[in-house]
């Protein structure tokens, strides 16, 4: 997956300006950077779920499998189910714990010959399977916090994507938590493509093989905001050799 | 670790762009996209028939005898000027009874009320239940009032207000609160900080925050006040008046129930008469309309 | 007026200090902490307490309005007879009360109200929730429910006229009388419109963002959306709405009074005229009833059952409306 | 509350007003077959006295009887001479009043302009439609002569509070107030004249006012009382051969209001006066000079 | 101002516990600690703010010059006169900026000279006059975020307050804008004494003279959590050489 020369607009404001950036296959990349970068924008226009805000707009290319998601002619359904997305704050459906994985098979007309097994595929695939056995007819909405961000991994790997974006997804959770779904993370990264964001350096130097630095750019002359990309490397390159001043200031907090 | 030129390697290719119509244009979602369209069109070209049939009917009439003449048994010198000032007799008067009993028992509600306490609770159930009492048993009410207080004859101007204000008092006080609750508690917070009273950071601070949407609540009300007939036909509001109303106590007629008397007549020129009035009306509850939504948008802070 | 007297109480008693403040925290206190009484402030939440109270005086103010007579009238009248009677014919000299045929209209006149709204209401909730974008909803809203604020007296000649006469007689020549419970039921039904679509609209848009996304990203379309995600979570609101929009159909009394027709009857089919009880206490009302009379009695008897299934109704809308303001 | 009750509902005592003209309120209330007359008589009478407030309400002859009796009214507009309880009433209430036949009406049974075949119908024949014997039994045309359709009745007529129902179920069933209750009655009389124009098996009875006034509507059918088929005009009402139904229609005015009320008196004379003018504008038919004399000899003796 | 044995409830449940504190006089002491652990109940309960929130209460005694301020007899309209509050978001008065700074004196009743000599002594403290003089008769509303809360400062020494108590004032202001209220701090604990909430530690190191440490704890049998003061003294020894491993773990970072 390969971003080329990505601006995204909301309306007359460019919240990300002019970003390149390619997510190696099975790698698990992160993108860091201080509040309000336009890292969740970004992300967001990955798998065009920026399509729903209104005036939201992207300008460059961004290639999956070498096709540019955004050319006319692409169905952004389709973008999305190939490319899944996990939320900040884990929003199950308030629906049963297998319902809410069926959902996406259900909604994209997946031929599945058994959803049962589906589900418990995906369950078990997002380490939750021998939590929830036993009770998948239960609401989600019972589940703890922890439990339900598995859960929406499970549901976001139900469709079988290729890619999955993650925007902060261990922020609402407490450590243990976290941990669990870190560890998640490593295993997924065997079938799967990972964009994650974080606000956790320590958590982006855990899990990821590559990491992204944004910073938000004051332009001198209007004093229009926009998020830059500063620099995107190996994990350890970034944390270990920063190239950029900026760079080397955020990682050791010296700002933002 | 491999490198980027690894690990994109031998990437598989499923085209995106599928063979099928695309998701929001396959034929499910637009024939779904299309009966909303319909919902709502319906809705709308059943008021513009409504509309274009009172224009048509009512049309020729709609002139200035409309407004000064008093009613008359020939249809070409019949206006419905006691029932235009009845109207605007009755519907001041409902506004000065409930706006300020409203707003009161509003603020008393949000800001004053401690919620869990039993007596706060039932008013607060009770305000939501008299929201859905059907207009006709107020005028019930209203009439067995006047009955137990021993006015005898009960079309006068209070009779039909007090029928109306208990009518939308619920209504306003709903709007009230509503609008009450839009003011972000920072201000209240920031008012009390200073040493301020419950009472003053509700008058100077509260209040004037809420006044649009006061405002607009309440044109709203009584622009349904101001088309209701059911409960005035019980207080015998349906009279022939050929004068105008001069006071509280004074009889009167409005312009619902002149329309409904005019319909009520064999010769067709007042069916016409009817139309106009009707026309009347209804321009009337655009403009209240009108303007409760230009206030709504011109002066509701966004917070 | 009110807060300038409370500002001045204060002032009364108020020691305001000098100069900067100095005070170690060892020393004594410049000045009291002490309360003192605010008479004003007392007044006027008094008042305001007041205010409310009257919301509760108006419901035992209708609740005895309507008793009374009431009671009157079941002194004449055996509560079963009126529950359960299949004649009505008060004030006729051979009288019987019997309000079931009354009840059967409202009936009528209620369900083919809701089969109007309730559909039309969603859709167009949906449309304005889910698909409108701000500027569109902003423009529709309104004229929605300019639909509710047409006076019910206009909407009624339009049944009789337009719908019953010119619709349903000339143009679709079917075969019913000068009233029926169709016609008034039907613009009834639109009234009813902006009701029950404002109020599904506030319970969708109270389904939080998050879960629309979450549908969106596992690649649902709008629709999917709407229907799988957004509208059950909204459901119990949406309940709400429909019940409101009942009592709203149960209550209305100028349509019903002007193109259900005046004949009490039981009403089988939705071409057949027929009485309601709120249009009888309009066609009541239009004649004279005598404080004491047992027709005045028999109006606030019937006033009273409407009173009692609105409230029930009304009861359970709001426990509806609790649960999905509960939900998130 | 007490000022309601003293001030008895109505503005401004009357009297006369300076500039000599009278002023103040005339109350009426009463039928609503009667009421556009008074109405009429009061749109003529604002030229001669503008600053006379006159309100017309509609209770039905009943209704308007019992307010009469209540002192609520100055007048009582009548369908039907006043009735023995009616009498006691008045008389317990310690009220004087003096009858004044007003005008003439054909009360007119109509039917639907599609009918064809009812053109007239005897009194036994009208009995069958509108006894009581008829509830739930007598349902169609063919039930009342073998020689009529297949047809299903529907049947619409006055309600129980007006003259007209009283008069009518007096005429046809032999008894006030005996009738099939299975029928819509209304005191709003377009409701009959909707009803028949509605359905092809209609039947009502009403004033032949709107009759004339609604010829697209429905028909009057011809009347035969033992002395051939008679239609509804002006002379067959004034002359008396349309019977049983051509009937009279009356004011009752009360004593102590004509005799203090200088804005009474002046309306009830220019009313008296006037009748002709107003039976015309009003649709009804004029009274015969017998009956005019008698109506001014009665007045006289108010002084 | 002495804070001995406070527990703070609401309702059932108890927020805070067992606080001992003493403010010194003219001095800023700062209250840190993880999110929840109770700063802002406790700062809230200092001048009786929490008596505004249906069924909160406080045990203990909060000693001001002395007197207990939730003693019988104690008009709370009267602590919250002696004890300003600035708050977290900035909530000036959709009014203008002179009535902004008028609005505390007139409604507690304050005999003042000159209103305008009062609005500008506040302005100028709170080192907004020079900003605002021409335009005192415009809406506070058009101000920035940084002037905003300066603005909500003159408004909290205009009534003249001995005590400011301050949460997390900085929180949604940018670094240049959060310059300018530490060093109005500074200047203004010559004449007050401050208690401040901050989340940002290098914050309560520049400004503080004193700081109190909080956190949350889990109670072993229930499971319920609660605040409590895991440390107090001066700055330089909270950052420097904490005496409770939790605190240094707090302040390195290690947690929370
Ligand atoms: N829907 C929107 N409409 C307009 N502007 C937006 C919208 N969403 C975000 N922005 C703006 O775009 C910029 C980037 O926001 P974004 O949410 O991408 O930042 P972020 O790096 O994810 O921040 P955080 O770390 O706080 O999540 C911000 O200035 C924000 O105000
Ligand atoms: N009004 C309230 N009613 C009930 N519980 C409350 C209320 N306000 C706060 N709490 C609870 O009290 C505890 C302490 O909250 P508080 O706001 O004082 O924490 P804090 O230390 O200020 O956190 P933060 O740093 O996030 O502001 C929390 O568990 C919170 O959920
Ligand atoms: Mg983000
Ligand atoms: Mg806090
Ligand atoms: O209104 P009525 O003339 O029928 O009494």
């Amino acid at each position: 997956m390969r971003v080329e020369n990505v601006d995204v607009y909301y309306g007359d404001f460019r919240a990300v300006t002019e970003v390149n950036l390619e997510f190696g296959l099975h790698e698990i990349t992160a993108l860091i950077g201080p509040s309000g970068c336009g890292k969740s924008t970004l992300l967001r226009s990955l798998n065009r779920m920026n399509d729903l805000i209104d005036g939201a707009r992207v300008d460059g290319e961004i290639l999956f499998h070498g096709e540019n998601i955004y050319s006319k002619g692409v169905d952004p359904i389709e973008v999305r189910r190939r490319i899944g997305m996990v939320f900040q704050k884990p929003n199950p459906f308030p629906k049963s714990i297998y319902d809410n994985i069926a959902y996406g098979p259900r909604v994209t007309g997946m031929k599945v010959e058994s959803m049962d097994d589906l589900v418990e595929e995906s369950l078990t695939r997002a380490a939750l399977w021998d939590e929830v056995k036993d009770k998948l007819k239960q609401s989600a909405i019972g589940l703890s916090g922890g439990q339900q961000q598995r859960l929406c991994i499970a549901r976001a790997i139900s469709v079988r994507p290729d890619v999955i974006l993650m925007d902060e997804p261990c922020a609402s959770l407490d450590p243990i938590a976290t941990m669990r779904i870190e560890d998640l993370m490593q295993e997924l990264r065997e079938q799967y493509t990972i964009v994650i964001v974080t606000h956790n350096m320590q958590q982006a130097a855990r899990v990821a093989d590559r990491t992204a630095f944004f910073t938000a750019q004051v332009s001198e002359g209007t004093g229009a905001r926009t998020g830059v990309l500063v620099e995107y490397g190996t994990t350890t390159q970034i944390f270990e050799d920063p190239n950029d001043q900026r760079t080397e200031d955020y990682i050791s907090g010296r700002f933002g | 670790m491999r490198t980027l030129q690894d690990s994109l390697a031998g990437a598989p290719t499923m085209p995106l762009k599928t063979g099928k119509a695309h998701g929001e244009r396959r034929a499910g979602p637009l024939i779904f996209l299309i009966v909303l369209w319909l919902s709502l069109a319906v809705a709308v070209i059943f008021l513009l028939t409504l509309i274009v049939n009172l224009l048509l009917e009512g049309g020729s009439r709609f002139g200035m005898p409309l407004f000064t003449e008093y009613p008359s048994s020939s249809p070409d010198r019949a206006g419905a000027r006691p029932a235009i000032l009845g109207s605007i007799w009755v519907i001041a008067t409902t506004a000065l009874l409930t706006i300020p009993l409203g707003v009161a028992a509003a603020l008393h509600l949000e800001e004053f009320a401690d919620k869990k306490h039993w007596f706060n609770r039932i008013i607060e159930l009770n305000v939501q239940n008299l929201a859905a009492v059907p207009s006709i048993v107020y005028g019930l009410l209203a009439l067995a009032f006047l009955a137990l207080i021993g006015v005898r004859d009960k079309n006068i101007v209070i009779g039909g207000a007090l029928a109306l204000s208990l009518l939308i008092l619920p209504v306003i006080i709903i709007a009230t609160r509503e609008a009450i609750r839009a003011v972000p508690s920072e201000i209240r917070d920031g008012s009390l900080a200073l040493g301020a009273t419950k009472w003053q950071t509700t008058w100077r601070q509260v209040l004037p925050a809420s006044v649009p949407g006061i405002a607009t609540g309440s044109i709203l009300a009584l622009s349904r006040a101001l088309g209701e007939a059911a409960p005035l036909l019980l207080l015998g509001a349906l009279v022939f008046v050929s004068f105008d109303p001069n006071g509280l106590l004074s009889g009167f007629t409005t312009l619902p129930i002149q329309i409904f008397n005019w319909t009520g007549r064999p010769q067709e020129g007042f069916h016409e008469l009817a139309a106009a009035a009707s026309i009347l009306l209804l321009g009337l509850l655009l403009l209240m309309n009108g303007l409760a939504i230009f206030i709504r948008n011109r002066y509701q802070k966004r917070w | 007026m009110l807060a300038n007297t409370t500002a001045s109480d204060t002032e009364a008693t108020t020691t305001a200090s000098t100069g900067g403040p100095t005070t170690p925290s060892g020393r004594p206190p410049r000045s009291s902490l002490a309360g003192r009484a605010r008479p004003g402030e007392a007044v006027i939440k008094l008042v305001l307490r007041l205010a409310a109270a009257v919301a509760v005086l108006t419901t035992i103010g209708i609740v005895i309005a309507l008793l009374v007579p009431a009671i009157g009238f079941f002194r004449e009248v055996q509560v079963f007879d009126f529950l359960f009677g299949d004649r009505w014919a008060p004030r006729f000299a051979d009288a019987s009360f019997g309000v079931i045929p009354l009840v059967t209209a409202t009936l009528w006149t209620t369900a083919i109200a809701l089969l109007v709204a309730v559909p039309l209401g969603l859709g167009a909730a949906i449309f304005l929730s889910e698909y409108a974008r701000p500027r569109v909803r902003n423009t529709l809203k309104p004229i929605l429910e300019l639909l509710a604020g047409i006076p019910t007296v206009v909407y009624g000649l339009f049944a009789l006229q337009f719908i019953q006469t010119t619709v349903f007689r000339e143009w679709l020549r079917l075969d019913t009388g000068a009233f029926s419970v169709l016609a008034a039921g039907l613009v009834m039904g639109v009234m009813i419109i902006p009701t029950v679509a404002s109020i599904s609209e506030d319970a969708m848009s109270a389904v939080p963002m998050s879960l629309r996304q979450g549908s969106f990203a596992l690649g649902a379309n709008r629709m999917q959306t709407s229907l799988r995600v957004v509208f059950p979570a909204a459901l119990s609101g949406v309940m709400a709405a429909v019940v409101l929009g009942i009592s709203r159909a149960v209550g209305e009394t100028m349509i019903v009074a002007i193109a259900a027709g005046s004949q009490a009857r039981i009403v089988t089919g939705p071409l057949e005229q027929g009485q309601t009880m709120t249009g009888f206490i309009a066609n009541a009302a239009l004649g004279d009833s005598r404080v004491g009379s047992l027709e005045y009695d028999t109006l606030y008897a019937v006033g009273l059952l409407l009173f009692l299934i609105t409230l029930i109704v009304n009861f359970i809308s709001i426990r509806l409306v609790r649960r999905f303001r509960q939900a998130y | 509350a007490l000022v309601l009750t003293a001030c008895g509902g109505q503005p401004a005592a009357g009297g006369d007003s300076a500039d000599g003209g009278v002023s103040g309120s005339v109350v009426a209330d009463g039928s609503s077959t009667v009421a556009p007359l008074t109405e009429a008589a009061a749109d003529f009478f604002r030229d001669e006295a503008p600053d006379v407030n006159v309100t017309v309400a509609t209770s039905g002859t009943g209704g308007g009887f019992a307010k009469f009796c209540a002192e609520e009214t100055d007048i009582s507009n009548a369908s039907r001479p006043i009735k023995d309880e009616e009498i006691t009433l008045c008389e317990e209430a310690g009220i004087e009043y003096t009858e004044i036949v007003i005008a003439n009406d054909g009360l007119s049974v109509v039917v639907n302009p599609e009918n064809d075949f009812a053109k007239c119908l005897t009194v036994e024949q009208l009995n069958t439609i509108w006894g009581p014997e008829a509830e739930g039994t007598v349902t169609n045309w063919n039930q009342v002569d073998p020689s009529f359709p297949d047809l299903e009745l529907a049947l619409f007529g006055a309600g129980t509070d007006s003259g007209t129902f009283d008069y009518f179920t007096d005429a046809i069933n032999g008894e006030e107030g005996a009738i099939r209750t299975d029928y819509s009655p209304s005191e709003d009389d377009n409701i009959t004249v909707q009803g028949v124009a509605g359905d092809e098996g209609a039947i009502g009875f009403l004033g032949l006012s709107y009759v004339e006034e609604n010829p697209d509507s429905m028909k009057a059918v011809e009347v035969d009382g033992g002395a051939g088929c008679v239609a509804p005009t002006a002379e067959t009402v004034q002359d008396g051969t349309y019977s049983p139904l051509g009937r009279e229609l009356f004011i009752y005015v009360n004593n102590a209001s004509y005799a203090e009320k200088p804005q009474v008196k002046s309306f009830v004379d220019f009313y008296v006066e006037s009748e002709a003018e107003v039976a015309e504008a009003a649709l009804f038919i004029g009274l015969t000079e017998e009956q005019k004399t008698t109506a001014q000899d009665e007045l006289a003796t108010l002084g």
